[in-house]
């Protein structure tokens, strides 16, 4: 086993793909000469050349379509937006287009897309460049969205995205692309659909996706330290969202703290908060908490900041409240 | 900037090329008419945008494609680019009356008429957003070499859409296979292409992106025909084109326009140009058509409406089960 | 009291709020001599000319862009977008600029501006036309997004939103446009931040906003003839919610039943699922439930797209279920 | 179609304007010097975009505006801008060190640049995002008849958003006091100008809207004055106007940017022909400035620059408190 980055995961899984399906192509602002703004796509215009690495002007909604179009005529484009910020130019496309074209054309097409990049803040970076969308495509249908929290799943998914034959948004982080994890030296592909259990315990579940694992599992770690143990469930998959796996975690334990980095209200957080509140109603012993991101612009002061998101004393105090002790 | 190519006014094509023109015309005038009455019977509902008037760009342009490997997209006014790249009558009908056997299964309606076969990728209801698709379109034609060009119909109102500055720019870049056909009709819903746009002269604009410009007579097929023909040719290459036809909507914008914008002068000033009318004219003038072809022509298209409708109106509606069919793959 | 339509009720406080304050104007897509795609501007033309009523060119992220710029500058735009579809276009400049410009700056600038139009399914508009984006809107801090769900709300709803000195997102419906209701004659205000309650009852609380209400009502009517009298709360105002008047209900009736047009996941329905869950928790006999709009692209066929959307019918059976009553 | 107004190469403005510019200049210098140092202290972080080398373009064109009525809007590379329009340094800099006494209250950093006092709208971090929010502040402008025009810049990255082109066409058709200044520093983060345009003269575009299109060398702050004047004389007559201003930026990117793709030679030959260097020689020539006047000016500058950061680190933090705060009015 290797022990790779995230960002190395993904370029590894790029890499692979393009090499398996001459259809496969990525096109981005800064993809290719300057190796991607995050160096995800790091080597890959030197070993594909121009036609399949394409650097775009920043035009986001017309890259973005013209995605769209390329797979309606049989290619399969990766399309990397430098940030899901820049891709609200491009929501139109997404949702208009890559998402309805099957429905509205009765089945006849297929749209096989990816649309990735890191999404959610980062440090220092103010109220434009820092936001948690991921809402905006789960609200979706026609979509599919995922979410890898560590390189393995980063590389497996992002080649299962690949291979789809639907529209998948892929959501990656900045802050992630230097996280290392082991990532089997044979090629393997995470299926689309299915969250990971991270850690088992049964007092409580924690459910997150994405960045936020980092702080869940710390706030496992202090718990554990308390004698809690605390199943820990990545979801992984937004859409479809693997409901099963969740309600199995809450069956276990009766406890829910939901953490999601995006702004509250409206959020995959709540959703998933409401799913649990509804289908597992007669087993939970305490509401079910939502640690979110605050519902505000992120500031750029870096306290503010940290304060603006989830972190593991959130988490600890949600966890204080679906387990009525005030002493952890 | 914009030229004009030579139209060849004075030799006509052959018969070959200058009947199938007519007919299209014709069914697409016939369609039309058709798809109105069933409006007005409440058979179709929603957003419905008709086509009568304009019936020679879609024609002319389509006419020089090859359809095995040439594209074509446009927006919500599609019954009659689906008509001219050959889609039957019988399913288009179908689609509007939400039936099961409509070419999107009842899913689409009037503004999303598709077909993966004859290579019609929408309809699309979302003004200028299949502008970059289009463009999409041909870059996969240019990344596979494949030889084909795809046509992009887009309207004068749709001319302000930043999708078409990112798109253009885009084209000419990557030396993309696509011709944009602006049709300007004069009208967007109940505006005036003057009052919103700062340029008089659409193709002007090509060369802010170094663009090729050709202006053609919408209500001319043929003149259609040979500018479109010409600038295809050039996207072949690798060259994008801009092409404006100059035509002209006879209806309102959509069924439930009262059209208030307007005068009955200005429709008819148009009607007297009516690109069926002139066609069979020349045709009339050089000898190539008789008053019986004419008449063979208009029972064949009305003989497709008919039987089109007789098959919307029998086809079964979809089952409750279709709701969640053909979302994802 | 006047019986006035929605549209009419809309139109006269826009023609009230222009003749008021000489900073208010009105810009979109046919607004002026067309009177509006839906009639809502009707006659403002010729009574305020065009310096005031600005027909645009279909460039929904140039004019509500421009919007935001008048605003910072002094000016209380309302911008009307022909439909909330076609404003995912211009999603980044209310998400990215008009929600973020008065933080950003440091609390310097305000944005006083109205973005309205009609949202959700209507009838025989196919997938792009027939969207229900309030979440898009709910999601995001900086914003007001309010709901009118009677002419008097979209009067007395319209003239808070144009005096507020922030940016309110109006959602209204072409369905809704031509239902009647009593408008006071004397002017007056809506405010921002305060539900309905648009039905008096003690047995489930039945929750929602905008044009569902209609199916809402219907429900409780059937209800009523079996005997069983629902709390009807209209939310009216989504952001800021108006979590007092919701508990209050639920406090009253322990049981829930939320409605909302959009797409299940990531909505404001699930939200405000969640929130009931959540504090009435101890309150509860039964799972809240939510019905949504169903998750799937809007069909044309008519059939099809009814049985997409909440209805009576779907009400019923989700109160069934709250009351744990096979027998309604 | 571009043309570049008359500079007046021979007669130099009076002292009286010259030694603002030369000050602005460089009091801009040594700001961005600062800042760069202070990043690398970890005193600033986040994305810092560097105005070194294009300080011409905000001093000279920002120096023709009656800031009582007049408005300025750019993108996230926005330090050099704040200064011209009189913003002081010290909160400046506290900004970018987060604190409360910074202009945004340390809510927005670097790329958020405000001020209501001296017309200065910002500062946005969204390519091509300020395009139509100045246009709408033109409109207010124009819809107020307050003879006040707004100067919008954005990069050469910046043009081939789609909010470009609406937003000329809007300008244009409604008559707004606007001037777009297109900063052409050759490079978007990493991609040459060239490669991404399908047009090598960003203002022959301007043709395309109608609009008067001109250009300035960008590193010669008395012709970008010049034209810029022209333009907003123009402007003020609700004609919109585009400029190219053709510049440089010396710096990366943004602090974390390796600069591979383009040579220390072409930096350097941008050096050569510094826009503060070359003002101060004709100055020289001119016998309008002595050494002493220089070295004042350095004093000066780098005074305030110092005290700014003296300023921002003994500045408090925010409080926690502050999280919920300036969001809503
Ligand atoms: C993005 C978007 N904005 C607005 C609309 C509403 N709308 C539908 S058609 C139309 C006018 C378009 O005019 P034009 O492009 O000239 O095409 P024509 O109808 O004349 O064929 C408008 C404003 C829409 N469908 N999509
Ligand atoms: C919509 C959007 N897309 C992408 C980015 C990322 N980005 C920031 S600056 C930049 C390059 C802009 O270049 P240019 O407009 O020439 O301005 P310059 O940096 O040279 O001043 C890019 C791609 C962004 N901030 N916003
Ligand atoms: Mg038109
Ligand atoms: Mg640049």
């Amino acid at each position: 086993m290797a022990e790779l980055t995230y960002r190395e995961a993904l370029n590894r899984a790029l890499d692979e793909e393009m090499a398996r399906d001459p259809k496969v192509f990525l096109m981005g602002e800064e993809v290719g000469e300057y190796d991607g703004a995050y160096k995800v796509s790091k080597g890959l215009l030197g070993k594909y050349g121009a036609r399949r690495v394409r650097d775009t002007p920043i035009s986001e909604l017309g890259f973005t379509g013209l995605g769209v179009g390329a797979a309606l005529a049989g290619l399969r484009p990766v399309v990397e937006w430098m940030t899901h910020n820049f891709a609200l130019l491009a929501l139109d496309q997404v949702v208009n287009n890559a998402a309805k074209m099957r429905q509205m054309s009765g089945g006849q097409l297929k749209v096989p897309i990816v649309f990735r990049g890191p999404n959610g803040p980062a440090e220092f970076l103010a109220a434009q460049h820092s936001q948690a969308l991921a809402s905006y495509w789960a609200h979706v249908p026609g979509l599919k969205v995922v979410a890898p929290a560590t390189p393995a799943d980063a590389y497996g998914l992002l080649k299962s995205a690949i291979r789809d034959d639907n529209p998948v948004v892929v959501l990656e982080s900045e802050m992630m692309y230097a996280w290392k994890g082991e990532v089997p030296e044979e090629e393997f592909l995470v299926p689309l659909g299915k969250a990971r259990l991270a850690r088992e315990g049964r007092d409580l579940s924690l459910v997150t996706f994405s960045k936020p694992i980092k702080a869940v599992m710390e706030a496992a770690e202090l718990l554990r330290a308390k004698g809690i143990e605390a199943d820990v469930v990545d979801l992984r998959s937004i859409r479809p969202l693997d409901e099963e796996s969740l309600y199995a975690s809450v069956r276990k334990t009766g406890r829910c703290v939901v953490v999601d980095e995006s702004w509250p209200v409206a959020s995959v957080g709540s959703h998933v908060a409401w799913l649990v509140s509804h289908n597992c109603f007669d087993l939970l012993d305490a509401p079910v908490e939502l640690v979110s991101g605050e519902d505000v612009p992120m500031p750029y002061n870096h306290s503010l900041e940290l304060a603006a998101q989830p972190s593991a004393d959130k988490i600890l105090g949600a966890a204080r409240r679906v387990l009525y002790r005030e002493d952890i | 900037m914009a030229k004009t190519a030579k139209n060849g006014r004075n030799t006509l094509p052959p018969r070959e090329i200058l009947f199938p023109l007519l007919e299209t015309m014709q069914l697409i005038r016939a369609f039309e008419e058709k798809s109105g009455q069933m409006y007005g019977l409440r058979k179709i509902g929603g957003f419905c945008h008709l086509y009568t008037g304009q019936e020679a760009v879609a024609t002319g342009a389509i006419s020089v494609l090859d359809l095995s490997r040439d594209y074509v997209l446009t927006a919500y006014r599609d019954h009659g680019h689906a008509l001219a790249c050959g889609m039957e009558p019988a399913p288009l009908m179908a689609e509007l009356f939400g039936k099961l056997t409509g070419s999107s299964r009842g899913k689409g309606g009037s503004m999303h008429f598709f077909s993966a076969e004859k290579h019609l990728l929408g309809g699309n209801g979302i003004v200028g957003a299949q502008i970059p698709i289009a463009t999409g379109v041909a870059l996969a034609q240019a990344y596979e070499d494949s030889g084909g060009a795809t046509l992009c119909f887009f309207g004068d109102g749709a001319f302000h859409q930043g999708a078409l500055h990112e798109s253009f720019n885009l084209a000419k870049i990557w030396n993309l296979p696509i011709v944009y056909i602006v049709e300007n009709n004069q009208w967007g819903m109940g505006t005036s292409w003057k009052k919103v746009s700062a340029q008089s002269d659409f193709v002007a604009t090509a060369a802010a992106y170094s663009m090729k410009g050709l202006v053609c007579d919408g209500m001319d097929v043929l003149n259609v025909r040979d500018v479109v023909g010409e600038a295809v040719e050039e996207a072949r290459k690798g060259n994008p084109v801009f092409v404006e036809a100059r035509t002209y909507r006879y209806k309102g914008h959509s069924m439930s326009d009262p059209q208030k914008y307007r005068s009955r002068d200005e429709v008819d000033e148009y009607r007297r140009r009516d690109p069926i009318v002139f066609l069979r004219s020349r045709m009339e003038e050089a000898g190539l058509i008789g008053e019986e072809d004419w008449e063979a022509i208009v029972q064949r298209t009305e003989g497709l409406v008919e039987e089109a409708v007789r098959f919307a109106e029998t086809s079964p509606e979809p089952s409750l089960g279709e709701l969640y069919a053909d979302i994802l793959a």
